[in-house]
């Protein structure tokens, strides 16, 4: 569904070089959710922009199944248009990605209902309150219904109540349960704690590279935690 | 022998190939009788246009290039080219107005291949400031690439309007740009005079080209406003 | 082919809804064009320059200055809204942006010059009626031509620091032969003159939309790729 | 164009040339100073 290989990537030459990707590989099926993990960087931001195809690695390959088409990205930009309404932004998107004109207006309510914004659909987006603005990112993500899920830095600046409902909410569109139904969500974070009950494996970038990956295989945050500090050294939450 | 120390010696001998042409243009060619020994300008106005509008021109191929190979080396020469390109056509637009004061009594004029060497001037100023605008030596050889480029495929565009265009003055039969209906004596100092000039783009290009290589092993990023 | 369209027709579509709707872009180019307008007909003598020897430029500085601006705040929509990376990770293909933006920019323009010839006609009494669809065409091929560019360098100038100032320097050369052509042609319609001395002029505003549509419609990719 | 002029009334604009050549070698001189002066700095 979504596999990496031998990514390199560095920005800029000579003594001034910042090596971003050093070698990357990795294969993620159906209803897999991977947890990157690493100090800020690392090249955890580089990592999930050349998966998205934002950045084109200067070495090794990303194939995805479906093409950028299946791919939903939830960053640090809201893509929202501040002056249409929520229902204009999805519709806009779901035009881009190709959801076929008839189907855009029940997507669009069907996303919202999901995600708790039906009444505000057609409210301009500037109104909107930072949780919500990020909800409707959320329902812009994930309007053309993505095969693949990527997710930079989402949790960082959110209190504990928002992180928990991003959590219930992620859980919720990663689909599947069954084994090979449901989305791929590979997310990074610098915080241990946040990302982990989802994440059905985790690694830890450092300077590039992985230096761990494994499955999560029923590990709490404490355990990765100590996983990390082993593998990275420091605890998984300094900048 | 260096990168550097090669540009020099080329440039030592474009010089003195240039001094020559200095004798040989002011002392043994003939006045023409029309325009007087203004006429003489003539030596070195044209062949720097011709060489403003060259550099443009490989500013223009090496982006292209540089865009499919993405090779370092070709954006450093691009960079080069530009930097000379501007300086020929600082020479350009001073010898311009100083032969246009005696022969058409104004310093400027809207002749054909002034106008043309000002737009191009115009064009190196707007791509120098951009590469020295963006820090990032990637995304700055890319967009050098894509406006050098674009450049390249002004010029005819600069030609046919300009040429199209009513100059101030019906053009003197001297100056016809393409082959110069000369006197064989004026044209063979005016072919010296090209070669002088091609001599010291090359000699020009390769020490500004090994200018940047140092200033990449020193500071790490490309050169640029950092 | 059809898709390419109707994507770029969805970038334009939403790029005009928000221009209509915020509309301070809009207004403000007219407000402006008005003024450039108003400013012209201060800045001469009657008496000493017959109107309609001037006319044709002041119509295509005011419409050049209008371009600008619409211009310059072509890729802005998306830098406020902190939407061009969403354009980018989409499957919309780079050429489908550009168009998109370079219909949404024709539009806006075209708009300000709707409202800008009927105030020139006024301003400076120059009876246009009988030349008015040549006259719309000129306008229509010489507009396209400097947006085509200008779109291209908007998005390029993006990243960059000065991003208005460096437009407008980059832009200015290849502004000119498109000018020079449709202030020769709109001289001649105005003059009364026939269509065919104008041929020469055309060509030069069409072989320009036509290089220079292109040859951004392929740069573009590597303006706004990271 | 007739008779070429006589000699005589040949127009006396030598200093132009002569303003246009020194302007041309100062340029092209400074030019190559600036380019080894920068190209020593380490």
């Amino acid at each position: 569904m979504l596999s990496a290989e031998g990514l390199r990537h560095a920005f800029g030459e000579g003594r001034g070089q910042v090596v971003a990707l050093d070698g990357v590989s990795f294969n993620l099926t159906a209803g897999q959710t991977l947890a990157v993990f690493g100090p800020n960087g690392a090249g955890k931001t580089t990592l999930l922009k050349v998966l998205a195809g934002l950045i084109r690695p200067q070495q090794g390959s990303v194939r995805v199944a479906g093409g950028r088409r299946a791919i939903g990205w939830i960053g640090h930009q809201s893509h929202l248009y501040e002056h249409l309404t929520v229902r204009e932004n999805l519709l806009f998107w779901a035009a881009l990605y190709g959801v076929p004109a008839a189907r855009r207006g029940p997507r669009a309510d069907q996303v919202l209902e999901r995600l708790g914004m039906g009444d505000r659909a057609d409210q301009p987006v500037w109104s909107l309150s930072r949780g919500l603005a990020q909800r409707a990112a959320i329902a812009k993500a994930v309007i053309h219904d993505p095969r693949v899920l990527l997710l930079d830095e989402q949790f960082t600046g959110l209190d504990l109540a928002a992180a928990a409902e991003l959590r219930a909410l992620l859980g919720e569109l990663r689909g599947g349960g069954a084994p090979g139904a449901g989305r791929v969500v590979v997310l990074a974070t610098h915080n241990v704690d946040e990302g982990v009950e989802l994440a059905t494996d985790v690694a830890f970038q450092r300077r590039g590279r992985f230096v761990h990956f494994a499955p999560r295989a029923g590990r709490g945050s404490s355990d990765i935690a100590e996983a990390y500090r082993r593998a990275v050294g420091g605890t998984g939450t300094d900048g | 022998m260096s990168l550097t120390q090669k540009g020099r010696w080329i440039t030592v001998v474009a010089l003195v190939c240039l001094a020559a042409v200095y004798v040989r243009a002011l002392a043994f060619t003939p006045v023409e009788r029309l325009q007087g020994p203004a006429q003489k300008i003539f030596y070195l106005h044209v062949p720097a246009a011709i060489w403003t509008e060259t550099a443009m021109i490989l500013v223009g191929l090496a982006g292209i290039f540089y865009l499919f190979l993405k090779d370092p080396r070709l954006d450093r020469f691009a960079e080069a080219s530009a930097e000379v390109g501007t300086v020929f056509a600082t020479i350009v637009l001073t010898t311009g107005p100083i032969w246009g004061k005696p022969i058409w009594g104004t310093w400027w004029t809207w002749d054909a291949r002034l106008t043309s060497t000002l737009l191009l001037f115009f064009l190196y100023v707007g791509y120098l400031l951009v590469r020295g605008a963006v820090r990032d030596p990637v995304l700055r050889a890319r967009y050098a690439a894509v406006l050098g480029i674009c450049g390249m495929c002004l010029v005819p565009f600069i030609h046919m309007s300009v040429f199209l265009f009513r100059t101030l003055h019906p053009q003197p039969i001297i100056l016809k740009p393409s082959a110069p209906s000369l006197p064989s004596s004026m044209l063979v100092t005016w072919l010296f005079s090209l070669a002088a000039f091609t001599l010291l783009y090359v000699g020009f290009v390769t020490q500004r080209y090994a200018l940047s290589l140092v200033r990449d092993a020193h500071g790490g990023a490309r050169p640029g406003h950092v | 082919m059809g898709e390419l369209l109707a994507q770029a027709w969805t970038v334009a579509r939403k790029d005009l809804v928000l221009e209509f709707r915020t509309r301070t872009a809009l207004v403000s180019a007219i407000v402006f064009t008005a003024l450039v307008l108003t400013v012209f007909n201060f800045g001469r003598d009657p008496t000493a320059v017959p109107t309609i020897d001037l006319a044709p430029t002041i119509l295509w500085v005011t419409f050049t200055f209008a371009a600008m601006l619409a211009l310059n705040r072509a890729f802005q929509l998306e830098l406020e809204n902190q939407a061009l990376e969403g354009l980018l990770v989409s499957p919309l293909s780079r050429t489908s942006l550009y168009w998109g933006k370079l219909i949404a920019n024709l539009v806006f323009v075209a708009v300000v010059e709707a409202v800008g010839l009927p105030l020139f006609v006024l301003f400076f009494d120059v009876p246009v009626g009988h030349v008015l669809v040549p006259l719309i065409g000129v306008i229509a091929l010489a507009t396209l031509g400097f947006v085509a560019v200008g779109t291209l360098f908007s998005a390029l100038v993006i990243r960059t620091r000065f991003a208005e100032l460096l437009l407008v320097v980059i832009l200015l050369p290849f502004l000119v032969p498109p000018l020079i052509g449709a202030v020769q042609v709109t001289a001649r319609l105005l003059g009364g003159r026939p269509l065919s001395e104008s041929v020469g002029y055309l060509k030069l505003l069409a072989a320009y939309d036509i290089v220079f549509v292109s040859l951004a419609s392929f740069l573009f990719r590597f303006t706004v790729d990271e | 164009m007739g008779l070429a002029p006589a000699m005589s009334d040949v127009p006396q604009n030598a200093g132009y040339m002569v303003a246009a050549y020194v302007v041309t070698a100062v340029i092209l001189v400074v030019y190559a100073v600036s380019l080894y002066r920068r190209t020593n700095t380490p």
